[in-house]
């Protein structure tokens, strides 16, 4: 299990090929990114603010809760906070096990959970000012899921 | 007791500072909460709708009814929109 | 949308990289890998058969259903044939669209629709003999999730 | 009628060939099943389980009421495991 919360870029294809490198019990590796997506073509940086010291303690309890739930070989979340640019990778998960099944469902599970407990803020800058980003009330129902 | 409170987005520019160390007996979230609004008006203002606000206490997601005994730092935070 | 049937191995990584490379109106990349298992610990090879033709018909065809039933931006299919070795990737699917929900269903469509309805089968070659590894009710019974 | 018939997997190794050029005017997928079954014995191993085969005509996958009329490639194999 890894966790890391940086400023740093990081390298999805990267930590992709990485993760899943010289295994023969892992079948299924599911991954997902999030990228800074440019809605209204006029964003012109996000700022990530987060709870250092908290943030790695949530996101190891949503990892936990994967890694009990489901049956993974191996699991992953990279999140960023700081300035980032429109296109931009904010945050992967990757997780790793025998089957697809659980490996897709424990990587969906983690999105919804570190998208509504991990203590992390966003911030977009327009040009007609900045505003931060309003949680959904999708997110939280989304955990009604689990 | 001596606790430290912080504050995150927009809780922390409405109060104006990211954190602060505050003398306080209050035995509750709640209680901390009145007490803090009761001091300044920019107070009041960032606590006028709990329900937009999320709490942790010593890094635990809880809510105003939570306890302080025993709590060095308290959190509070619009809800949280990572991912 | 790419569709590759291919006997030549393909690097996860670089693909997963390019497949979500300048793009600002992407928010959520979802991959699948899949990878030979060895069960076992006694697996020499596998052999994957297929049905040319037949088989980029089909994959074109899970990859249409699943443009049209979710908002994807882009969607991949890769997929090899021929002899693989254990933790050898055998496939991959890649999703992308502005919302993680669109990105993670039609990832995880794609893959039960392509373990079903694409025409590939795997013979696993062991020290006591060799078999064709059948297919699994389980995988029959998840297309009806859709 | 000229049908081009393919064999994938198993099937494939108890028929001992991939493919073969048949004259038939077997009006169904069925009725094609029952005339090579009457072939050899190997067709009718082959075929002994039809619900252990799938079958696809012109590429597409279909069932055994399958038409004949127009096409020109008739497949079979056992259920796919791709992925």
């Amino acid at each position: 299990m890894q966790i890391r919360v940086q400023s740093a870029p990081f390298d999805y294809g990267t930590e992709c090929a990485v993760f899943c490198a010289d295994r023969q019990d892992v079948g299924a590796v599911v991954t997902f990114c999030g990228i800074v997506r440019d809605d209204g073509g006029d964003l012109q940086h996000m700022e990530i603010e987060h709870y250092p010291g908290m943030t790695e303690r949530a996101l190891t309890k949503i990892a936990q809760q994967a890694q009990d739930r489901w049956e993974l070989l191996d699991c992953m979340i990279i999140h960023r906070f700081g300035p980032l640019e429109p296109g931009e990778r904010i945050m992967m998960v990757a997780t790793a096990s025998a089957h697809r099944a659980d490996a897709f469902a424990a990587a969906d599970f983690l999105m919804d959970y570190l998208k509504s407990r991990a203590p992390f803020w966003k911030k977009e800058n327009r040009p007609e000012g900045s505003g931060w980003v309003a949680a959904k009330d999708s997110d939280e129902a989304a955990l009604s899921r689990w | 007791m001596k606790l430290e409170i912080l504050y995150f987005a927009w809780v922390r520019e409405r109060i104006g500072q990211p954190r602060e160390t505050i003398e306080t007996d209050a035995p509750t979230v709640a209680a901390l909460v009145k007490e803090l609004s009761a001091r300044e008006e920019r107070y009041a203002l960032a606590f006028s709708d709990l329900s937009a606000l999320r709490v942790a206490v010593d890094q635990e997601l809880t809510d105003y009814d939570a306890t302080l005994s025993d709590a060095r730092e308290i959190a509070f935070f619009p809800p949280m929109t990572g991912g």
